[in-house]
């Protein structure tokens, strides 16, 4: 793809982003019990669904990798495994300063936190494997199989934790209806949002991989000459 | 008319990008002899991974004995003897053989062990670590291990290379006598004279193409360089 | 039937060509003990508190413990290239992963065999009460660290840095596994019944058996290139 | 209190632009490194043609 057209999805997330900015900022009102700081939620939540819906293409492309053994699987898989990380940053790190003001403490080892904290080491995981392998071909199968038991192993981690510990608010989205109807809908408003800056991220990685393998059948080239 | 040992058609193989393999076809005819040469790099080991099932191929298929490679009546079939001697040094010389026997379900394997102990003048020191063998008698270890099974596809990589002189003679006679018997066998190699005095075929790759493939000529034998000087090789 | 008495025939070669060296069996061995010891420093055993998770610290040794064990089982096969003729074997490469899990259990039995008399003494504890239960959980627990253990052994057996890789792949990956065993044996060590922590044992079988299913499902996958 | 709640706010919402901006920045001196390594290949491989 045309590093213009990526930089116009970059552009378009970004301003998207910004106008939530300031629908959010500017019109609606405080929380009652929280004060100002829930708006962290705006990033938090949509970023938590990014993630989400990043690791799950990582893991229908490992398959496709797998099953076809073409390499734009596994690039596709990387592309999105490293969005998948940096957005689980950002609900890691936005999670840990709301909660220093909602309950006082950094960090608690609640289920919730503890579980995202795993997924994180799973998928830094998987992209300190790749650095380790320098083989495409071997790289693209053995990293592969790793994807695939690292999602196998989320809800487990997921299920483990929360019997063992649990203090994050329920969904905050469905069931009592805790928020606001016009809260969530910014929250809403922000995830596609995000989707888009996180698009331009993986079409970007997607475009610097297929680069690399020009670089390396060069390298063939001047090696072998 | 029967069908080939060894089949290939249009096979690929990739590393990446890479195609270290292109386009190979070939027939191997049953109890045929084929030394398949080359340069370092030219892709003889990758084809013969690719023949042992060690790899699946990029593109294009390989049939072995009619059935495919990774099918398990293949695999009780097929010999290999690689690079490494694939022997455990913690055990001694029966029980690697022994433990060959039993992964390829061999009916009576004491006997197929005690024999070939016996055919490669191991049997003295059956019980002797492999830790504590000389070179020589790994390589003589090794070629049991590899025909243990009476396999009847070989595929030998470099098999002369480094080997002493009785292990060279071991490898020579066992090769006769299974070529005698119906068996074949590929093998790469770059000793051309210890190979064309075995070999009925001849094969020659470069930069992963196959540029020759055909009977064993005359002239092979008696000028090793030839096939390399037909095809700009040299 | 074949599959089995492959299985039985790796199983013999790796136990039979460790323990003519026990490099890794010793290097095991020591090292869980002296984590034993270095805990003992960090954590005053005799307190009341320390006994009562002290539980949790025996899994902690025997993790550490496993992975000596787990470097060892696909690498062992390296250094003549006996991997490749394992391979060209008619055995499926599933009944060989699973003769080295088998193998690597029973090692790592035996390592946690001595530690746990010793465990007792350090740290006065009594455990010889729930022998059972106990030998039940240990081998479950055990099971999932192993099955998971050789199958990343097998997935870094090329790699550079394998050392490295296999405890950060396994020891994520492992969390709901340890989780599920450290409070069962907590549990049992504090002299309750199992029947009362009967969803953390189904939770570890379920752990067991999902894992088990994955690496004998992508073990072939990840040898056969 | 209510100063910090705002002033965390900010935190939160700066600490999520902070980690966009620096894993676009690695991107981007990740494009910049392989496009000059590409140019360089290129500028190699054309070197090579020339010469035979």
């Amino acid at each position: 793809m045309r590093k213009s057209i990526i930089i116009l999805i970059a552009l378009l997330g970004v301003g998207w982003v910004v106008w939530n900015l300031h629908t959010v900022l500017l019109q609606l009102p405080d929380d009652a019990d929280q004060g100002p700081v829930y708006r962290i939620m705006f990033f938090h939540i949509p970023a938590w669904f990014s993630a989400g819906i990043a690791v799950f293409i990582a893991l229908g492309s490992s398959i496709g990798y797998l099953i076809t053994k073409n390499l734009k699987y596994d690039a596709v898989a990387l592309a999105t495994t490293e969005a998948a990380v940096a957005f689980l940053t950002i609900g890691l790190v936005t999670g840990s300063i709301w909660g220093r003001i909602s309950w006082g403490i950094w960090w608690t080892w609640d289920a919730r936190l503890t579980s995202a904290l795993v997924c994180w080491l799973l998928y830094a995981g998987y992209l300190v494997l790749r650095t380790a392998i320098e083989e495409p071909s071997q790289r693209a199968r053995i990293s592969a199989v790793l994807q695939i038991f690292a999602f196998a192993d989320i809800p487990i981690v997921w299920y483990s934790i929360e019997w063992f510990r649990t203090q994050h608010p329920g969904p905050v989205l469905r069931g009592s209806g805790e928020m606001d109807g016009a809260m969530k809908a910014a929250v809403y408003a922000n995830w596609p949002a995000l989707m888009l800056v996180a698009a331009a991220f993986v079409l970007l990685r997607l475009r610097q991989e297929e680069v690399k393998r020009e670089i390396d059948s060069l390298r063939r080239i001047v090696h072998a000459g | 008319m029967a069908a080939a040992a060894v089949a290939v058609r249009d096979l690929w193989k990739f590393f990446g990008d890479y195609p270290a393999l292109r386009e190979i076809t070939f027939d191997v005819e049953p109890g045929t002899c084929l030394a398949l040469l080359g340069r370092n790099g030219a892709g003889k080991t990758t084809l013969l991974r690719l023949l042992a099932g060690f790899s699946h191929p990029g593109r294009g298929e390989v049939r072995i004995l009619g059935a495919g490679v990774r099918a398990p009546e293949t695999r009780a079939r097929l010999g290999v003897l690689g690079h490494g001697i694939s022997l455990y040094e913690e055990l001694s010389a029966s029980e690697n053989l022994h433990l060959f026997g039993s992964l390829f379900d061999l009916p009576d394997p004491a006997r197929a062990v005690d024999e070939w102990l016996e055919r490669v003048g191991l049997s003295r020191v059956r019980d002797g670590l492999v830790r504590e063998f000389s070179r020589g008698m790994r390589q003589r270890l090794a070629i049991a291990r590899a025909f243990l099974h009476g396999p009847s596809l070989v595929l030998l990589d470099e098999p002369f290379t480094s080997l002493d002189d009785r292990a060279i003679a071991v490898l020579q006679q066992v090769i006769r006598e299974g070529l005698a018997a119906g068996c074949t066998v590929i093998m790469s190699t770059h000793q051309i004279r210890e190979a064309m005095e075995l070999a009925t075929h001849a094969a020659l790759l470069a930069r992963g193409r196959l540029l020759y493939h055909g009977p064993r000529a005359p002239e092979m034998l008696a000028d090793p360089g030839w096939l390399y000087a037909q095809y700009g090789e040299a | 039937m074949t599959f089995w008495r492959h299985t039985w025939t790796v199983l013999t070669k790796d136990l039979r060509a460790e323990l003519r060296t026990k490099e890794a069996v010793n290097a095991s061995f020591s090292f869980a003990i002296t984590i034993l010891l270095l805990i003992s420093f960090a954590f005053d055993p005799t307190e009341e508190m320390t006994r009562e998770f002290s539980g949790g610290l025996l899994w902690i040794v025997f993790a550490f413990a496993a992975v000596l064990i787990l470097n060892r089982s696909y690498a062992r096969e390296l250094p003549n290239d006996c991997l490749d003729a394992l391979i060209a074997s008619p055995a499926p490469a599933s009944a060989i992963f699973l003769g080295k899990a088998l193998s690597n259990l029973f090692l790592l039995l035996a390592v946690e065999a001595v530690c746990f008399p010793v465990f007792g003494i350090f740290y006065n504890v009594r455990w010889i009460g729930q022998f059972w239960p106990l030998l039940l959980v240990v081998v479950l627990g055990t099971w999932g660290l192993t099955v998971v253990g050789t199958m990343f052994s097998a997935l870094t057996v090329n790699i550079r840095l394998r050392e490295v890789m296999l405890p950060l792949l396994l020891y994520t990956t492992m969390i709901p596994g340890l989780l599920a065993s450290m409070q069962l044996t907590v549990h049992l060590l504090a002299g309750e019944p199992l029947s009362t922590a009967f969803v953390w044992l189904r939770f570890l079988i379920g752990f067991d058996v999902i894992f088990t299913a994955l690496a004998l499902t992508f073990v072939d996958t990840v040898l056969v290139g | 209190m209510d100063q910090r709640n705002i002033e965390f706010m900010f935190y939160g919402l700066a600490s999520a632009w902070v980690i966009l901006g620096v894993y676009a920045l690695t991107l981007l001196t990740r494009e910049r490194k392989i496009d000059a390594e590409l140019k360089r290949l290129r500028g190699l491989v054309e070197n090579r043609e020339e010469t035979k």
